[in-house]
């Protein structure tokens, strides 16, 4: 990677600069520096080090006797895989894109100075601050079908309701995005709401003055100045879906079956419990793999444009 | 914004009726984000017997705080029946001194990579980000080595580190994220003034970012405090903090099960990220650059 | 000297006898430094613990047991205990089947502390009086007698919804064929078992048993399906002898409330698993006394009595005084010495006893998606199988 | 087109009154400029008018409606702000044609529209940047731009103008002027060059600490300024104010210039300085007005030459400013750059006061009106 | 106090060229005035020089060291951005003493520093507001002060006074220029307002399109432009440029205003304008050379009077601008206010060419140099 970038300096190369640097030039990249080898050791060395193990017959602990490529052979080879990045798919999507809206819409509505702002927020941020491993009892209460919602409707007279979810192989991820975009929602509203905080109010004189009411407003101009939050919360949010493991382990322990399984639960299962570290290792690079796939050519977009100064 | 609202004194029916509709749809949505946290308040001053015989909306016929006192004080984590009170001052140790640190350090990378760039410094960020996509699960090994090596396994500074390494990304992009609309003159006026890096970013940047400070103190308190992978992982048995605690305390294999104790107990453990939110939450404001420049 | 133990212990009875043992311990002036990790039947904890050993900071013990204790001696991380055990006669009081799992190339490498049964059924006579049925005997008479109370409004069967669970079950059933079915299929892993008719007929019947289950069943705890027969709302469950705390804590009587009786079919036969502790190379002499100390006091009558009458198991060592145990471990620690001499005791293999953790998980996954999903035939599910349990060798 | 009326607008930051009750009425198409010292309130006001910030008291009427609180998208209003207030997010292009987009003006008319301002402010090769990458004077354009792409009731110019070179200053001046020909909207307009002031505007304003001292014509401001505020920051450079005794003579009250040569200047509207006889007054004299003897002006009635002792001069190009000081008081003279005049020289210059105006030196008020 | 030398400063956005090689000495205490028209380079000049931007190629050097690659803060330099650039966060008393304080001035120095900064700037009730609370002028000011306050080898004002009124404005310039005689600091200094030009500069560069166009006294660029561009951007307004065939007379060459008349204008530089006869070259008057007919002027050598048609008539005060047109050319004359000019009418002008220079019609460079 980049350790040679970062120590040249475009000028230095260049004749007529003097050969001497101050301490004052090399700052920056000082108090870079720790972040930089924490980086390339803790994340990219041991990208490494897994992505040598997932082609190797790893069990319970890290060996190194190679086998090529075949660990990735069996994890496609694997239901449980599929099943479990299938999920990935729908549950990140759906994650995602709620808890966008649903982060956007809130933080809207809070900023047109809302009497006890503070507490609404706080109620919306709450769902974080409580861990799953306690919550996902309180979830799995509510979405079970004998005694949550399902019951609580037909006691209020909705005798027809159903609402089972939960124990539905086809449904279950969807209990997983209730519950996800319930625990992650109010951070990306929080997000959002700094955002908004900065924006510069002319702004939205000029565009009041130009005709615009609010919603348009927000859509065509607050909104568009906020692509860097749009950017934090999508890096936020997928990196939340990707890793939601606690989740999944708390809400339906991956089932019915293995019909709620996500990829991370799937690598921690093999590599921890099944000791199949090869395996699990594989998955992982899969995961990473899926995640460079979509985030790559969105941080070019992104690190491209300019900013507004 | 404010400013949308702010102007009209008088408002049109039709206004006036948005506003009671907005109001409705916060409170409502406020009603079913607070659901599950009614469902587990609702138990935990509950006793067992209701608990299993009640519906799960159904007011406690009395209040049970004992629940609230065995959770805190008497409930077992394992051998010990301590409750979760002893791994408070864990989890302390390790967040603190965590959330300090991946903040000031957020802070730094993200004044550095929008205001300072070097060549690769956009590189790096991306690398930054992509980087902190790694499961975690699967750094538990080779990190488990890292800090065997440096002499910090099993204690609350290899936590801290831990968690500063893996928290980093997301604090630098908070930051960088924000500092993309600070407009750069400010920094050019400041060198010109006679600034170095720590003044400027000490003087000018820092005081017109408290809403991203926040934001990113909310996210990574929560992060740490709530971490239980890496501090099952790499705790010892005196540095285990209230996650682990609480987990041991809920998870029995046999036994009747106390979910009285186990909401109870949950609610505590949230306790401090909660007062976190209400404390920061002030410090959302607005207008931090207004004045700054034309144009 | 001080001992770090890593257990998952920490339900209220196992807490409470694990602190026995560290009482002993201190009364023997060593440090006991309590690292309990639950949740997840130790998965967590075994997390924990490797990540422990690869820091090279790994507890003087840990609970771990069956195949895996082999595992982790084969990367020679376990101490020998062979001292301890010489002094303690452990060759004597241990049963084979038990001390052969404790050691590692001949050598001690660990302490059991229990033998669980894991095949048994676990009834609510009331329910039964009820709906007027009788504790079924074999499979196929489950049946019969589940329409009966399915019939008077009753869930015939309480189950839950974790692999491990569905794996129990299936356990139980394949059980009904056999030892020798039960050897080759889940130790020997013989593909030829594996795609034989018998194993056709298991999942089929457990498919069958499957529509005896109420619908709320998934994501369910095992101790929350114990309840439902404690409550009257189900009438049995199939279920190590755990769940024992269960009735216990909710104040009912063997014999009485509740009753216990091999699962259907296998009455002569026994699952077990065995709890054990390993202990792992420390420094310094003075842990390393306080670790053999450990392993003797283990196998100390006094610690084996306390410990399973909380966890509703039986002792791992034999000839211990019986007064205390209730009926259900009588017939237990029955059932355990006569299987031993027929070759009827087998490991549980859906609890980590017979297999590799990796062939367990296969065997899971198959069993567990097969049990969830009402469209597959037994046929693919047998094929699914043995070509899963072939990948994970 | 529509009038706007100003109604006793009063304006509070907290304790600080901004605007301390403003009252101006605009016609239908009329030209109005602001102008009044820094911090005086101009965009205070202007705000006020647009609806962007919310007025303590008063009213405001356009078109004959209360618009006091109405929404400012509704009170159909341009504005272009001193902060310019560009959308950092869009185009030259796009902020251009916002406003046209949001009143639903068709793609292609708006195209044309963009086209026609852009080239009207000679930005046409910018319409592809973002506001970042222009310079000063071209962001201000691109919120001219902004504001002269839509057709609205009321235009409000904030110093639209003040980041532009002179020379495209005055183009744009000549572009506001024929367009506010054209449409004849309404136009409010807030300026700091007394020459786009006298040259646009139909009345002027002139405002000091959030008052208007005097609404009225250019003509009539810089020739008959209210009070002493307004005489002196109306003109540049500005008026000469000289504390001078009156006299009586034999035709009447006259005024000594110094008291040491005792030149005596005649004053056109005599009446009123009668009740000053023997008092100082301050008497106001444009620059000017004192300039190198004129042959053609020679003789007539309210022109007096005599001899200052030069302080300094400031060539200006078309003229020379002559400093020179009358009883401590520095006064400027403008000669053309062709009369030698040096640092030092007593040279001779000539006075014409027909145009003198007069005030009180306590409070400031015009006395000859 | 030091001298500055930019060389060959190339500056370049990507593919744009802003910069295209620009050269200037400026000696040690002189004051700079840099013009042109927007966007032409000044900011981005300004910002290279302060080591804001990084140039592309060429050099910088400060009193004699090569500072191109030097850290902004060791340049010693204090800069009024266009922008302005306040610190949001702190109070203007704080903002004008932040770079006092970085230099490491004793908080009791820092406070008189302040308070003198402050009064000169005439914002010492606003010490204690933040930006976000201040008129646009008053930023500007603010922004002033934060240079002011120190005494830097180098001063950078980029456009510093533009969004003042008139009287401030001069006050200010007023200032400026004492302090420049005081400290003798070298200054670089944009501008628009060429009054302020004309009176602060030692030298001023016109730049255009990144290139500098002419560098001289400010006396030299107005009287001796050299080429159109120089003479049509200094002076306002601006010069007159009238396409002139050049007609061979017995005395010599003159130049023949229009075709009809056949009037005959002398021309001081005869013998530049021997190769053109009978070609059109274009020939540049000031407005102030186009008045009324001055008696003292009458028989001056350069001097012609001549009936025009008015067009319009510009009342600006001081004088009235009336605009003619020559053979389609728009023509500016400045009269005094007196003068009665109604447009419809012909009235007598007197052209004095005895300033008046000619172009190459093609090139646009000056002939007569
Ligand atoms: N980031 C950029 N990318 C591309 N072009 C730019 C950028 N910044 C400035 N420019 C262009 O460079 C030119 C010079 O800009 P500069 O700000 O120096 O002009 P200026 O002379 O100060 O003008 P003004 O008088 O309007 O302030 C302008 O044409 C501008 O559009
Ligand atoms: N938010 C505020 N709080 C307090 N005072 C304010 C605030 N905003 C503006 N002011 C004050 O109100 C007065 C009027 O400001 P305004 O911007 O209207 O002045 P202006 O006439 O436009 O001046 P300029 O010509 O400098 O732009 C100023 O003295 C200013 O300091
Ligand atoms: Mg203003
Ligand atoms: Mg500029």
């Amino acid at each position: 990677m980049k350790t040679n970038a970062i120590n040249a300096e475009p000028n230095k190369a260049r004749a007529g600069r003097p050969a001497r640097l101050t301490l004052a030039d090399w700052m920056p990249k000082i108090v870079m520096a720790p972040t930089v080898i924490v980086t390339l050791v803790c994340m990219y060395g041991y990208m490494i080090w897994t992505a040598v193990l997932s082609m190797t017959n790893s069990r319970m602990l890290p060996s190194y006797d190679f086998v090529g490529l075949s660990q990735y052979e069996r994890l496609f080879n694997n239901d449980r895989w599929i099943v479990a990045l299938t999920n990935l798919g729908i549950f990140g999507g759906l994650f995602i894109l709620i808890c966008l809206v649903l982060g956007v819409i809130l933080a809207i509505f809070l900023d047109q100075k809302i009497r006890s702002e503070g507490a609404i927020r706080t109620i919306y941020l709450y769902p974080m601050a409580i861990s799953f491993i306690v919550t996902g009892t309180a979830w799995k209460w509510l979405l079970n079908p004998t005694n949550g919602f399902e019951k609580l409707m037909i006691d209020m007279g909705f005798t027809d309701f159903t609402f089972d979810w939960l124990v539905n192989p086809d449904k279950v991820v969807y209990c997983l995005v209730i519950a996800a975009v319930w625990q992650a929602s109010g951070f990306v509203m929080a997000l959002f709401l700094a955002g908004l905080r900065g924006v510069d109010g002319d702004l939205i004189k000029a565009a009041q003055l130009d005709g615009a009411n609010t919603f348009t407003t927000y859509r065509r101009i607050i909104l568009p100045s906020l692509k860097p939050v749009f950017f934090s919360a999508m890096v936020i949010l997928s990196h939340i879906a990707i890793k939601s493991f606690d989740l999944v382990a708390a809400l339906t322990n991956g089932g019915p079956g293995y019909s709620s399984d996500l990829p991370a639960n799937f690598m921690y299962a093999h590599t921890f419990t099944r000791s199949q570290i090869g395996l699990g290792s594989a998955s992982a690079m899969v995961m990473l793999g899926c995640v460079l796939a979509i985030l790559v050519p969105y941080l070019y977009s992104e690190l491209r444009g300019e900013r507004n100064e | 914004m404010s400013n949308i609202k702010a102007i009209r004194r008088k408002t049109t029916a039709i206004e006036r009726l948005l506003r009671v509709a907005l109001y409705l749809v916060l409170i409502s949505v406020a009603a079913i984000y607070l659901l599950p946290f009614i469902v587990m308040l609702i138990t935990s001053l509950k006793d067992v017997e209701e608990i299993r015989t009640g519906t799960l909306l159904s007011l406690p016929a009395s209040l049970h705080f004992d629940s609230w006192s065995k959770a805190w004080s008497s409930a077992c984590t394992g051998s010990t029946c301590d409750g979760i009170s002893p791994f408070f001052l864990n989890s302390f140790q390790i967040v603190i001194p965590a959330v300090i640190i991946s903040t000031v350090l957020g802070a730094i990378n993200g004044y550095v990579i929008s205001m300072w760039k070097f060549r690769g410094s956009d590189l790096f960020f991306a690398a930054l980000l992509i980087g902190c996509f790694i499961p975690f699960q699967v750094i538990l090994l080779p990190m488990a080595r890292t800090l065997g090596w440096l002499g910090i396994a099993n204690t609350t500074t290899g936590l801290v580190f831990v968690h500063v390494v893996y928290g980093v990304a997301f604090t630098t992009l908070f930051f960088r994220n924000f500092y993309q609309s600070v407009p750069g003159e400010l920094v050019k006026a400041a060198r010109l003034d006679g600034a170095g890096f720590f003044t400027i970013f000490y003087r000018i940047i820092l005081p017109i970012s408290t809403p991203i400070i926040v934001v990113t103190v909310i996210w990574q308190f929560t992060q740490i405090w709530n971490d239980f992978l890496f501090g099952v992982a790499f705790s010892g048995f005196d540095t285990q903090p209230v996650t682990v605690a609480l987990n041991n305390l809920v998870n029995t294999s046999f036994g009747g099960k106390e979910y009285n104790v186990d909401m109870a107990a949950a609610i505590m453990a949230a306790l401090p990220t909660l007062i976190v939110y209400v404390l920061a939450g002030k410090y959302f404001v607005r207008g931090l650059t207004a004045g700054a420049v034309k144009g | 000297g001080e001992v770090e133990v890593l257990h998952w212990w920490t339900s209220g009875g196992e807490a409470a006898s694990i602190n026995v043992l560290k009482g002993l311990m201190e009364e023997e002036g060593h440090t006991w430094k309590d690292f309990a990790v639950a949740g997840g039947a130790g998965e967590s904890a075994m997390t924990v613990l490797k990540s422990r050993a690869i820091s090279g900071n790994p507890p003087a013990s840990a609970q771990i047991k069956g195949p895996t204790i082999q595992e982790w001696g084969d990367l020679g991380f376990l101490t020998n205990l062979d001292d301890v055990a010489k002094k303690g006669d452990w060759d004597v009081v241990l049963p084979q089947v038990v001390s052969n799992t404790m050691k590692h190339e001949g050598h001690y490498v660990a302490a059991p502390v229990n033998v669980h049964r894991v095949n048994w059924l676990w009834a609510n006579p009331e329910v039964f009086r009820k709906s007027g049925a009788s504790i079924p005997t074999t499979w196929k008479q489950f049946i019969t007698e589940a329409d009966k109370i399915k019939a008077a409004g009753f869930t015939p069967l309480a189950h839950g919804g974790q692999a491990w669970q569905d794996a129990t079950l299936f356990e139980a059933i394949a059980l009904e064929k056999g030892a020798k079915f039960y050897n080759s299929a889940f130790i020997g892993l013989s593909d030829t078992t594996l795609r034989s008719e018998d194993m056709i007929d298991v999942f089929r019947t457990f498919k069958k048993v499957r529509g005896y289950v109420d619908s709320g069943f998934s994501g369910r705890d095992w101790n929350i399906a114990t309840s439902m027969v404690i409550n009257g709302d189900a009438a049995m469950q199939i279920m190590g002898d755990w769940a024992k705390g269960e009735f216990t804590a909710a104040g009912k009587k063997a014999g009485i409330d509740y009753v216990c009786y091999p699962a259907p079919g296998t009455s002569e036969m026994f699952t077990f698993n065995i709890d054990s502790l390993a202990m792992f190379k420390v420094k310094g002499e003075d842990n390393q006394k306080a670790q053999q100390d450990l392993a003797r006091l283990i196998l100390e009558p006094e610690f084996q009595e306390t410990f399973n009458l909380n966890k509703g198991s039986i002792p791992a060592r034999l000839n211990m005084s019986r007064e205390k145990f209730d009926t259900c471990a009588h017939s237990s620690m029955d059932s355990f010495l006569a299987s031993s001499s027929t070759g009827n005791l087998l490991p549980s293999m859906a609890h980590g006893m017979a297999a590799s953790s990796m062939v367990q998980g296969a065997i899971y996954d198959v069993v567990t998606n097969y049990f969830n999903d009402e469209s597959m035939t037994p046929e693919v599910a047998v094929d699914k199988l043995a070509r899963a349990v072939k990948a994970s060798m | 087109m529509a009038n706007l009326v100003i109604d006793n607008v009063i304006k509070r930051y907290g304790q600080t009154e901004v605007l301390k009750g403003i009252n101006i009425a605009i016609e239908a198409g009329e030209f109005l400029i602001l102008v009044g010292p820094s911090g005086c309130g101009k965009s205070t006001l202007m705000n006020s008018i647009a609806g962007l910030e919310e007025v303590t008291e008063g009213r405001i009427l356009i078109d004959d409606k209360d618009v006091t609180y109405a929404n400012p998208k509704d009170r159909d209003i341009a504005m272009v702000f001193q902060s310019y207030a560009l959308y950092p997010n869009m185009t030259v292009e796009q902020n251009i044609s916002f406003g046209l987009e949001m009143r639903k003006v068709p793609k292609e008319d708006r195209d044309i529209e963009v086209k026609r301002v852009a080239e009207m402010l000679q930005i046409t090769h910018l319409l592809h940047r973002k506001p970042a990458q222009l310079s000063g004077g071209q962001r201000q354009r691109v919120a001219m731009g902004r504001a002269l792409a839509r057709r609205p009731q009321l235009y409000l110019f904030d110093e639209p103008l003040s980041n532009l070179d002179a020379k495209l200053r005055v183009e744009m001046r000549t572009e506001i002027k024929k367009l506010h020909q054209k449409l004849g909207t309404t136009i409010v307009y807030v300026t700091h060059d007394q020459i786009e002031a006298m040259t646009l505007a139909d009345r002027i304003a002139v405002m000091k600490d959030g008052e208007v001292q005097q609404l009225g014509t250019p003509q009539e401001i810089y020739d008959n300024p209210a009070n002493l505020f307004v005489a002196g920051f109306m003109g540049s450079p500005a008026m000469n104010f000289i504390p001078t005794k009156v006299v009586a003579t034999d035709t009447g009250p006259m005024l000594e210039l110094d008291a040491v040569q005792k030149t005596l200047l005649p004053f056109p509207n005599k009446a009123c300085l009668e009740s000053y006889v023997g008092k100082t007054i301050m008497l106001g004299l444009r620059p000017e007005m004192i300039t190198e003897p004129q042959a053609h002006k020679d003789g007539q009635p309210f022109v007096i030459t005599t001899e200052i002792n030069v302080e300094v001069t400031e060539p200006m190009g078309a003229d020379t400013m002559i400093l020179t000081r009358v009883k401590e008081n520095e006064i400027n003279c403008r000669s053309h750059p062709a009369y030698p005049a040096k640092p030092g020289d007593n040279i001779k210059m000539m006075f014409d006061t027909s145009k003198a105006v007069a005030f009180d030196q306590e409070t400031g008020v015009r006395l000859d009106v």
